[in-house]
C-alpha cells in the first residue's frame, strides 16, 4: 500500500456484504465520508462494531445496512437517543436489528485482544450486571494465581475497520492526534483497514499523543477532507454541534430520515 | 409531582450545585456527558479550581475554556495534561482505581443502588432502548466515590429495575464485589440519598430547599427509607448561580 | 507533588530497606544516577525489578543492594555478560541472589497488569519453556470463550519505580519521549514513584511518541541533569558507549569493581 | 576444529552474509543484538532495501544510518516510523504474529531446535548464568520464520539442552503448538540446517564453501542428520563484504 485510492475503490475492494465492519473514531474523527460511501454501494447484512454508535451508525442502520450490532454506548451524545438506532431495535425498521452489547472498557479491551490476536482480554468490572447474561461475548475467569475471578471479554476482529485521520505521508503512513480513542486497536485487530485522511504531506510534524500505523499494516489510504464531518478533525475542522442537534428531528421522523437519505444520495442503499 | 423551585433557581440548578459542591479541591474526577459534566465543570469554578477532570475519552487533567458539549470536544484533548487511548484510560486510570469520583445518571435506580441506563422491559426486545452502559460499569466498580445524579420520579425510582447495568450494592444490598465503595451518594432534584450504614438500602438524608419528605416519599417507587435528622440543603449561592449561567451560555472562562 | 527535590530526599523518602524496586528504562533514560544515591544511602534488601538489568543492576547487586531480581533479559547489551549478576548468582558474591526470570513479552506484560491493578496477564509465548516451571510468577489459563490455553503471568506492582525523564514543567508533570520502553507501565504499577528529569520547563514542546504523566501520579521529581549517564537522555545526551566497553574489565573483577565503586562513592552501601 | 575462511572473508562473515540473505525485500523483521543486527542492516543496504526493521524496544521501520549498537540506540527511535512502548510491541506486534522473520541466537540448541539462552546446569544454581531470554520465546512463538544464526560446536550444538528458553519443536519434535512456523533455518559458520518435513530433525542441507559434512557432523553433538543434496552456499560477494565492512566500520549510509 503506497499511493492513495479513491474512497469508493477502497469501500468496492475492502468492504463486503456480510463482514463485520468496525467504523472507529470517540467522538472525533468519526468517518462518515466512508459510513456514506458504504451505504451508496448498496452493502448488506454487516455487523457494525463501534464503541459510541453515533449518528454514523444511526444513518446505516437506518439505510438497513447493518444486521447485528456490537456497541457499548448508543445515544447521540449530549442530545437523546439515536432514533434509528431505537426504531430498529423496539420495532424492527426497516428490519431486525441484533444487539450485541459491552460496556466501554469492555469492547476497548475486546478491541485490544483481537490487536494482540488473543482470544480474550480480562479486566475489571461488568460482574453482577445482566450484561454477563450475554455469555458468548462476556465471560468469567480466574486468576491461576491469587483465585480472583475477573470479567473477560471475546475479542473483537473486524473483517474490515475504517478510520479517519489528519495526515499520510507519501509512503501511506497515517498519523492521527488529539482524542485518538481506539482506532490504533481497531486497525490492528482487523484483517483489513482503510483510513481517510485530510491530506498528504512529505513529513509527518511532532505532536504529542499522535498514533502512527506504518502502511504495511494498512489496506488502502484515501484522501478525503473533510471526511469527519459532522464530528471534527483537530486541526482541521470543528464539530458541527447544529448538525448533531438536528439529528435529532431528522431521525425522529422515518419519512424525515429517508427525504434526508435522499437528499444526501443515500436512498440506494436503504431500498436496493 | 411538585417541582421545587424559587425565583431564582430551579430543582435542576440545585440539584447541579448540589453535585458540584460534593467535589473536594484535589479529587480526580471522571466526568461524563449531561448534568455530571456541568456539575464537574461548575465545582472546578467555583470552590474547588484544582478538581482534576478525567474524560473517558482519554483527556487527563482537561481544563475545557467553555463546557464542552461532547466527552470528546477537541477543547478537552487540547488542554488536558495528557490524553491517552480508550483502553488505556479503562485499564490504567478507572479500572485501576485511579478516580477519586466517579458521576453516574442513570434511567432507573432501585433501593440497593443498582443502575439500568440499558432497556425498558427486555433486553432482546426492549420496550424502550436506552443508551446502554458505556464507561459505566467500570466506574461503578472502581471509582473511590461515587455520585447518582438522577431526577426523582416514581418511575426512575423503581423496585427493580429491568436491567443491571451497573453494580450498586446488588440485588439484597449484600452482594458488592468490586473494589470500589458503591454509590455513596444519590443526588436528586428533591434531596439527597445515602446507603444505609449497615443495609446499604438507598435512605433519604437531606432535602433542597422547599422540598418536603412527603414529596420525597411519594416520588420513589418503594416505601423510602427516611433518616433519623435530615439535613436541609442550602439554596444555591449567587456565585454558584452565575457560574452555572455561564457555563450554560457557554462562556470561556479567563486564561 | 509540585515542586522539585533533592534527589537524595527523594530517595531517603520512598525506597526503604526490602522494598521491591523498580529502576526502568529499556537502552534509552536508564536512571543511573537515582540508582547510585540507592546504594549511597546503603539500602539492602532490595527486589530488583527490571527487564535488563544492564550496568545499572550489576552495580546495585555487586554492592549488595538486591536480595532478589525479576529480570527478562541480562547481558551488557552488544558487549557480553553482567559479571557482578553472574558472580552473584554463580558464586553468590557478595550474597546470594534469588532469581525470578521471564521473558521480555512476560514482564512487560506483569508491569501492565500492575498498572491496570489486575491480578494477572494473559499472553502467547512462555508455553513449553522452562520458565514456566517458576509457577508462582508463570501459570496457563484457558480461554472461556475457545478453550484455547495461554500463558498467565502475575502482576508485577512494585513499592517504588524509578525513572528519568527529559523533562518536568512547573507543576511536576513529567515528559518523555524517544524510546519510552515501559516506564509509563512501571510508574503506574508502582505504590510510589521518583523520576529524576534533565530539566524543569514553563510548557512542553511537542514531540510525537511522547509519554506524559501527571503530577499526581508521582511521588517525587528531582532535577539531575545528565542522570541516565552512561545511558543516554534523547535530545541531551549520547550513550557513553565506550563505558559499556569499559564496564567488561571493570565488573570482570571483584577487586577492579571494588575500586571502582570506592572511586565513585558508593563503597558505604557495599560494606554496610 | 577447522574454521573455513578464505583470504577475502571469514567463516562469521559467511554467517552473517548468509543469514541476511535470506530476508527478502518488504519483509518485516525483528531484530536483535549481536549477529541478527549486522545481518538485517547487511539486507537493508545489499539486496533489501525495504526490508521493514523493528527493534524490540518499539522502533517499528527503523532505518538506521549507522549499525545500531544496542536495540535502544537514539538513531532507531529518530528515524523509525512509528515507536511504541514495549508492552505493545510485544502484544500487538510480535505476539499478533506481525513479524515475517525473527532472528535468534542460542548458548545450545538441540536437534528439533530448542534453545536455551539462560543457565548452563541447574537454574537455580547454574554453572555459567547466561542472559536469559529477553524477547526470544515470543519471536520464537510468533514469527512468520524464524532464523537461528549460531556458531556450530559440538558445545553449543548439543543432544539435549540444559533449560528450554525458546521453544522450537518441542522435546521429541512433535511438541509444537504456538501459531508461528518454528525455526526455519539454522545458520551457522559451517552452512545451514533445515527441519526435516516430517519429523523436524535439523538436517544439514547446505554446506558454506570450503566446509565439508565431515567438519559439520565433528561439530554437532548429536549424530548429524544429512540431507540426501546438499547445496553449495556462493562465497561472499565483493558488494556484500564491502556493506559488512562498512557496517562494522559504523559509517554512515548516505541519507
Amino acid at each position: 500500500m503506497t499511493s492513495p485510492v479513491p474512497l469508493a475503490d477502497a469501500i468496492a475492494e475492502h468492504v463486503h456484504d456480510g463482514d463485520t465492519v468496525a467504523l472507529e473514531g470517540f467522538t472525533h474523527l468519526i468517518p462518515f465520508a466512508a459510513a456514506h460511501e458504504i451505504a451508496r454501494q448498496g452493502r448488506r447484512h454487516l455487523t457494525l462494531v463501534r464503541m459510541t454508535p453515533d449518528l454514523i451508525y444511526d444513518q446505516l442502520i437506518g439505510l438497513g445496512c447493518a444486521d447485528e450490532i456490537v456497541f457499548s454506548y448508543g445515544g447521540n451524545p449530549g442530545v437523546g437517543s439515536l432514533h434509528r438506532l431505537r426504531d430498529a431495535v423496539e420495532n424492527q425498521w426497516p428490519h431486525r436489528l441484533v444487539v450485541h452489547e459491552h460496556s466501554h472498557a469492555g469492547l476497548a479491551n475486546a478491541y485490544s485482544a483481537g490487536a494482540a490476536r488473543l482470544p480474550f482480554a480480562v479486566l475489571r468490572g461488568y460482574r453482577g450486571t445482566d450484561l454477563e447474561e450475554q455469555r458468548d461475548i462476556i465471560s468469567r475467569v480466574t486468576c491461576p494465581f491469587t483465585g480472583e475471578e475477573l470479567a473477560a471479554v471475546k475479542a473483537v476482529n473486524p473483517d474490515v475497520s475504517v478510520i479517519h485521520a489528519q495526515l499520510a505521508d507519501r509512503e501511506g503512513n497515517v498519523m492521527l492526534w488529539g482524542i485518538t480513542g481506539v482506532q490504533r486497536e481497531a486497525v490492528l485487530a482487523a484483517k483489513r483497514a482503510i483510513v481517510t485522511v485530510e491530506e498528504v504531506v512529505d513529513e509527518f510534524p511532532e505532536h504529542t499523543g499522535a498514533v502512527i500505523l506504518p502502511n504495511w499494516v494498512l489496506s488502502a489510504v484515501s484522501v478525503v477532507p473533510n471526511g469527519a464531518w459532522p464530528s471534527y478533525a483537530a486541526g482541521y475542522s470543528v464539530r458541527d454541534n447544529d448538525f448533531y442537534q438536528q439529528w435529532d428531528a431528522i431521525s425522529r421522523d422515518r419519512e424525515a430520515f429517508l427525504a434526508w437519505a435522499a437528499e444526501n444520495d443515500l436512498k440506494e442503499s436503504s431500498n436496493a | 409531582m411538585p417541582e421545587p423551585t424559587s425565583a431564582e433557581w430551579t430543582s435542576a440548578d440545585m440539584m447541579n450545585v448540589a453535585a458540584a459542591r460534593e467535589l473536594l479541591d484535589g479529587d480526580v474526577c471522571l466526568v461524563g456527558v449531561g448534568p455530571p459534566n456541568l456539575a464537574a465543570n461548575l465545582a472546578r469554578r467555583t470552590h474547588a479550581p484544582n478538581c482534576r477532570l478525567v474524560y473517558e475519552s482519554g483527556a487527563i487533567d482537561a481544563k475545557p475554556k467553555k463546557l464542552p458539549l461532547s466527552i470528546g470536544d477537541d477543547d478537552l484533548a487540547a488542554t488536558a495534561i495528557s490524553v491517552v487511548s480508550v483502553p488505556e484510560m479503562f485499564n490504567f486510570w478507572v479500572g485501576a482505581g485511579r478516580i477519586d469520583v466517579g458521576f453516574l445518571g442513570a434511567a432507573q435506580i432501585d433501593r440497593f443502588g443498582n443502575i439500568n441506563t440499558t432497556v425498558i422491559g427486555d433486553h432482546a426486545n426492549p420496550k424502550v432502548r436506552l443508551p446502554g452502559a458505556g464507561g459505566a460499569p467500570e466506574i461503578a466498580a472502581a471509582a473511590g466515590r461515587v455520585i447518582v445524579i438522577v431526577k426523582q420520579s416514581p418511575r426512575t425510582f423503581v423496585e427493580r429495575v429491568d436491567f443491571v447495568s451497573s453494580v450498586g450494592y446488588g440485588p439484597t444490598g449484600r452482594e458488592r464485589q468490586a473494589p470500589g465503595a458503591g454509590p455513596t451518594l444519590v443526588i436528586t432534584d428533591h434531596g439527597v440519598l445515602e446507603p444505609d450504614p449497615v443495609t446499604n438500602e438507598l435512605t433519604l438524608t437531606r432535602l433542597h430547599p422547599g422540598v418536603t419528605v412527603e414529596q420525597a416519599i411519594a416520588a420513589t417507587g418503594w416505601p423510602l427509607k427516611v433518616a433519623d435528622s435530615i439535613e436541609a440543603v442550602a439554596a444555591p449561592s449567587e456565585r454558584e448561580l452565575d457560574a452555572l449561567r455561564n457555563l450554560r451560555n457557554r462562556e470561556p472562562v479567563d486564561a
